[in-house]
C-alpha cells in the first residue's frame, strides 16, 4: 500500500513540475499573475473604496462574497466541533448506570 | 424587494434562517420546523418564478457588489443554472419533511445543530450552481464538504472514522481544485471563468493549461466518487443520519457534476478539449464504462440496502460523466437530463429507505422479510423508484438513459451502451431480489416484528408526491428538454 | 483577578505564580490590541480574521494560566455563542440590507439611501462593519473550539 | 545540462513548493496513523498557500499599503507594489484549513474516546471483531 502510495506522490509531482515550466519567472512585475486585473485593484482601490489597504479593500468589497462565505465555514466549524463532542444529556445516565 | 435579484434571495433566505434555527432552536425545539420548511419553501417558489423569468427573457449575469465582472464575483444564471436551482430547493424541501421526523428518532438533542447545518449545505450548493468565478466555487466547495463532515460526523458507531476518512479525501480533492485554479490564475491573471476562457486561446494549450485541467478535473472527481476516487462514499453515505443521507446523496454528486460541466464549457472552450487532444475523451468514457460496470456489480454484493443505494450513486456518477465526455449533444443532453431524474430517483429511493429505517429499524434484507404487507404505500413508491433506476418506459430514468444510449451509438462508443445495458440488468436483478424478498417472503421468525404499521405520514407524503413526480417528469420530458437543456448546451457539441 | 489568585492559590489549580501574575497583567492589553488590529484593517495589516483571532487567544491564555471555569466566568458559553451568532449576522445582515435597499447584494453604496453619507463612503465605512462582523465571529470560534477541544466536550476540567 | 540549471535557480519558489506538497500528499495517504495524515493535510494545504503567495511577488515592490491622499493626489505605478490578489485568495484558504483542521481534530478525539487507538488497522480489527 505504502508503495502505491509513493508512485502516486511521484507521478502527481512530476506531473507538476512539468506544469510549471511555461510559469513566469520568480518575482518578474510583467508576469500575467500581475496583469490587468490586480493592476487595477492596486491603482484604482483607494479612489473607490477610500481604504489605503488594498488587502483590506479587495477582501471587504471586491471579493466580499468569498469573504461572507469564509465567515460561514468558519462558523460551521465551530457549530461541527460542539456537534460532534458535546454528550447530550441523554448519554450520560446511560455511561453512569 | 426589488426583484432583479431574485437568485440572490433564493440562496440568501436559507442562509440566514440558519442563524435563527441555531439562536432561536437552541431554547425551544418548536421553532425548528416552521422555519427550515418555510425557507425552503420560499426559496423553491422564488426558483420556480427565476425559472420562467429565464425561460421567457433568457439568462442573465449578475455583479455582487456593483463591480465591472472581472473585478468584482460574477453570478450568472442562465437555463442550466435556473434549472438546478428549482432541483436544489424541491428536493431539498421534500428531504427536509421527512428528515425532520427521522431526526427527531435519531438525534434527540441536537435538532437545532443538524438543521442549521442542513440549511447553510443548501445554501451552498445555491451558491456553487450561480457562481461564475473559479476562486468562489473553490471556497463554496469549502462550504458544502465542511457541513457534510459535519452532518456525517453526527452519526452513531463508525460515523466519525467514515467521516474522518471523507475528510482526508475531500481535502485532496478540493486541494487539486484549487491548484488547477491557481495554475489558470498563473497563466492568465484572472479569476472570472469568462475572462479565462477568452485568454486561453491566446495563450494556446500549453503545459500548464493541460495540467490545471488535468487537476481541477481529478479534484472534481474526487468530489463527484467517480469510480477509481470513489472510497468515501459508500461508509459515508450510508453510515450517516438517516436525515443527513436524505439530502446529501441526491444532491452532492448531482452538483458536482454540474460542476464539471460549467468548468468544461465555460473556461476551456469545446475544441480545446476534444478536438486538440482527441485521446482524452475516448479514454475518459471507457474510464466511465469501467465505473459503471465496476459499480453495479459491487452493488450486487452489499447486503444492506443503504449501501446497495449507494454504489448504484458511484455507478449513475459514471453515466453521467461518460455521457457529459461523449462530445456529441445527444449526450449532453442525455447527462443532464439525467442529473434532474437521477436526484429525483435517489431522493425516492432514500426517502422509501428513511420511512423503512424508522419503522424496522435496520435495513439487511433478512429484516425487510414481508413488508409489503405492512409498509404498502412506501414500498409502492419503493417499486416506482426502483423501475425509474431500472429504466422503465414511463418514469423518468427511461428517457436520460434513451439519450444516453442513443448519444453512445452516435459517439460510437459501444463499450459505453454496452455498459449502460449491462447496470439496467444489474439494477433490474438488484431491485427484483428486494421485491421478492419483500413480497413473497412470508416474516418467518415473528420476533422482531410485533406491529410494523405505516410509516408516519410526514415521511410519507415527500415519497408519494417524489414518486408521482418521477412519473410526471417522465412523462413531461419532451418539453422539459426542448425548452431547457437545449438551450443549455453550448452551440458547436 | 486579584480575588481569582487568592482563589486559585487556595485550590492549586493552573501555572506557578509567575505565569499567573503575568498572565493577569497581559490579557487586558492583549484584548485592546486586538480591538486595534480589527479596527485598523483599513490602515494597517490586519482585518478581521486576524483582530478576532487575537482576541480569542486572550480568553485561550486565560484558560491556560488558571483553568477552563476562571475563562468560561469571564465570557460565559451562551454569551459566546451569541457574539458567534451575532458576528455572522451583522456580516450577511449587511450584505441582505444591501440587496433589499435596491442595490446589489454586497453593494454597501446602496446604504447611500439610508443615510446619505456619499457612495464610497458608504464603501469604506460597509467595509469597516463587516469586518467588525467577522472579527466577533472569529473572536467566538476560536474560543469555542478551544474550549471544546481542551475538555474534549465536557466543557469542565479542560488541559 | 546548465539550461535546466538556469530554469531551476530562475523558478526555484515553484520547485519547493512541490516538494513540500508532495511530503504532505505522500503523509496523507502512506501513513496509518490517523494525526500523521492530518499533518500531512496540513503540509498539503500550506504548500498550495506557499503557491499562491510567491506568484504575487514583485522584485523591489513595496507592501499594498498606500498612503492615501498622495494616491489621490498624483496616483501611483503599479509595478512598485506587491500584487494584492494572491494575499487575499490565501486568506480565504487559510481560514479553510483552520476549519478543516479544527473539524478533523474534533472528529479524532471522538474516535479516540470511542476506540482506544489512532492507528488505522487497529481501529479495523476492533471493528472487524
Amino acid at each position: 500500500m505504502k508503495a502505491l502510495a509513493l508512485i502516486a506522490t511521484l507521478v502527481t509531482g512530476v506531473i507538476l513540475l512539468y506544469g510549471t515550466m511555461d510559469f513566469p519567472a520568480w518575482g518578474d512585475p510583467q508576469s500575467p499573475a500581475s496583469g490587468t486585473l490586480s493592476t487595477h485593484y492596486i491603482e484604482k482601490a483607494v479612489e473607490e473604496t477610500h481604504v489605503p489597504n488594498i488587502v483590506t479593500a479587495v477582501l471587504g468589497d471586491y471579493r466580499g462574497y468569498d469573504t461572507m462565505f469564509e465567515t460561514v465555514v468558519i462558523y460551521c466549524a465551530g457549530l461541527v466541533v460542539i456537534s460532534v463532542l458535546r454528550r447530550t444529556k441523554q448519554k450520560q445516565p446511560e455511561k453512569k448506570a | 424587494m426589488s426583484t432583479s435579484n431574485l437568485h440572490i434571495y433564493v440562496m440568501a433566505v436559507p442562509l440566514l434562517t440558519a442563524f435563527f434555527v441555531n439562536l432561536l432552536g437552541r431554547t425551544s425545539k418548536v421553532w425548528i420546523a416552521p422555519l427550515v420548511v418555510g425557507s425552503l419553501a420560499f426559496s423553491s417558489v422564488a426558483s420556480l418564478v427565476l425559472m420562467g423569468r429565464v425561460m421567457t427573457s433568457g439568462g442573465f449575469s449578475y455583479t455582487v457588489g456593483n463591480w465591472v465582472p472581472p473585478y468584482g464575483i460574477e453570478l450568472v444564471v442562465d437555463h442550466l443554472s435556473a434549472l438546478m436551482l428549482v432541483l436544489i430547493s424541491v428536493v431539498a424541501l421534500f428531504a427536509s419533511v421527512s428528515a425532520l421526523k427521522s431526526v427527531e428518532q435519531e438525534l434527540p438533542g441536537r435538532e437545532h445543530l443538524f438543521f442549521t447545518l442542513y440549511l447553510i449545505l443548501i445554501a451552498g450548493l445555491m451558491g456553487l450552481v450561480l457562481t461564475a468565478d473559479a476562486f468562489n466555487l473553490y471556497v463554496l466547495l469549502e462550504i458544502t464538504s465542511i457541513t457534510t463532515y459535519g452532518l456525517i460526523a453526527m452519526g452513531k458507531g463508525r460515523a466519525p472514522l467514515a467521516s474522518f476518512n471523507y475528510i482526508i479525501m475531500g481535502s485532496i480533492g478540493a486541494c487539486f481544485y484549487l491548484l488547477g485554479v491557481g495554475y489558470l490564475y498563473l497563466m492568465t491573471g484572472t479569476l472570472n471563468m469568462a475572462e479565462i476562457s477568452q485568454t486561453l486561446p491566446v495563450i494556446g494549450g500549453g503545459a500548464a493549461v493541460a495540467t490545471a485541467l488535468a487537476f481541477i478535473l481529478v479534484g472534481l472527481w474526487i468530489k463527484m466518487a467517480f469510480f477509481p476516487l470513489h472510497g468515501w462514499l459508500p461508509n459515508a453515505y450510508s453510515l450517516a443520519p438517516t436525515g443527513a443521507a436524505l439530502i446529501v446523496a441526491p444532491l452532492m454528486t448531482k452538483v458536482s457534476i454540474y460542476l464539471m460541466v460549467r468548468v468544461m464549457f465555460s473556461v476551456f472552450s469545446i475544441d480545446y478539449l476534444f478536438l486538440q487532444n482527441p485521446l482524452v475523451d475516448a479514454v475518459i468514457v471507457w474510464g466511465a464504462a469501467i465505473a459503471i460496470v465496476c459499480a453495479s456489480a459491487l452493488a450486487l454484493a452489499q447486503k444492506d440496502l443503504k449501501r446497495m443505494l449507494t454504489y448504484i450513486i458511484v455507478a449513475e456518477v459514471g453515466y453521467m460523466v461518460g455521457g457529459a465526455w461523449l462530445a456529441n449533444s445527444t449526450g449532453m443532453t442525455g447527462a443532464l437530463l439525467h442529473i434532474v431524474n437521477d436526484a429525483l430517483m435517489t431522493l425516492c429511493l432514500f426517502l422509501a429507505a428513511a420511512a423503512i429505517l424508522y419503522r424496522v429499524g435496520s435495513l439487511d434484507f433478512d429484516k425487510l422479510q414481508g413488508i409489503y404487507r405492512k409498509m404498502p404505500i412506501t414500498m409502492a413508491a419503493f417499486t416506482i423508484g426502483a423501475f425509474s433506476m431500472i429504466g422503465v418506459p414511463p418514469t423518468a430514468g427511461f428517457f436520460s438513459k434513451w439519450y444516453l444510449i442513443l448519444g453512445g451509438i452516435e459517439g460510437g462508443h459501444w463499450e459505453f451502451v454496452v455498459a449502460l445495458l449491462f447496470s439496467s440488468l444489474i439494477n433490474a436483478v438488484l431491485f427484483f431480489r428486494i421485491i421478492e424478498i419483500g413480497y413473497f417472503h412470508k416474516d418467518g421468525e415473528h420476533h422482531g416484528h410485533e406491529t410494523i404499521t405505516e410509516a408516519p405520514l410526514q415521511m410519507q407524503a415527500p415519497l408519494l408526491i417524489c414518486a408521482v413526480a418521477l412519473i410526471v417528469i417522465g412523462l413531461g420530458s419532451g418539453p422539459l428538454v426542448e425548452k431547457i437543456i437545449t438551450l443549455a448546451i453550448p452551440v458547436g457539441l | 483577578m486579584k480575588l481569582l489568585q487568592e482563589r486559585t492559590q487556595k485550590q492549586q489549580i493552573g501555572q506557578s505564580l509567575i505565569i499567573q501574575t503575568a498572565v493577569r497583567q497581559l490579557v487586558p492589553f492583549v484584548q485592546l490590541f486586538g480591538l486595534y488590529v480589527i479596527v485598523h484593517g483599513h490602515y494597517s495589516p490586519g482585518g478581521g480574521f486576524q483582530g478576532g483571532v487575537i482576541l480569542g487567544s486572550s480568553f485561550v491564555m486565560l484558560a491556560l494560566a488558571f483553568d477552563q471555569s476562571t475563562s468560561m466566568r469571564l465570557m460565559s458559553e451562551r454569551a459566546n455563542v451569541m457574539l458567534g451568532n451575532a458576528g455572522v449576522l451583522i456580516f450577511t445582515g449587511v450584505a441582505a440590507l444591501c440587496a433589499i435597499v435596491g442595490g446589489l447584494f454586497l453593494d454597501y453604496s446602496a446604504l447611500d439611501a439610508i443615510i446619505p453619507l456619499g457612495p464610497v463612503e458608504w464603501r469604506s465605512f460597509g467595509i469597516f462593519l463587516v469586518e467588525v462582523g467577522v472579527g466577533l465571529a472569529v473572536m467566538s470560534i476560536m474560543i469555542s473550539l478551544f474550549w471544546d477541544l481542551s475538555s474534549a466536550g465536557e466543557m469542565d476540567e479542560g488541559l | 545540462m546548465d539550461d535546466l540549471l538556469a530554469v531551476i535557480v530562475a523558478k526555484y519558489n515553484y520547485w519547493i513548493y512541490v516538494i513540500l506538497m508532495m511530503i504532505g500528499f505522500y503523509a496523507m495517504i502512506g501513513k496509518r496513523n490517523l494525526v500523521k495524515k492530518l499533518i500531512g493535510m496540513n503540509i498539503f494545504q500550506t504548500a498550495i498557500i506557499l503557491m499562491f503567495v510567491s506568484a504575487g511577488v514583485k522584485h523591489g515592490g513595496k507592501i499594498p499599503i498606500l498612503n492615501k491622499y498622495e494616491v489621490l493626489k498624483n496616483g501611483i505605478d503599479a509595478t512598485q507594489i506587491v500584487n494584492p490578489l494572491p494575499h487575499v485568495l490565501m486568506l480565504t484558504a487559510i481560514v479553510v484549513s483552520v476549519s478543516i483542521t479544527g473539524v478533523a481534530l474534533a472528529i479524532l478525539l471522538r474516535i479516540y474516546r470511542e476506540y482506544g487507538t489512532l492507528e488505522e488497522d487497529e481501529i479495523l480489527e476492533k471493528l472487524g471483531k
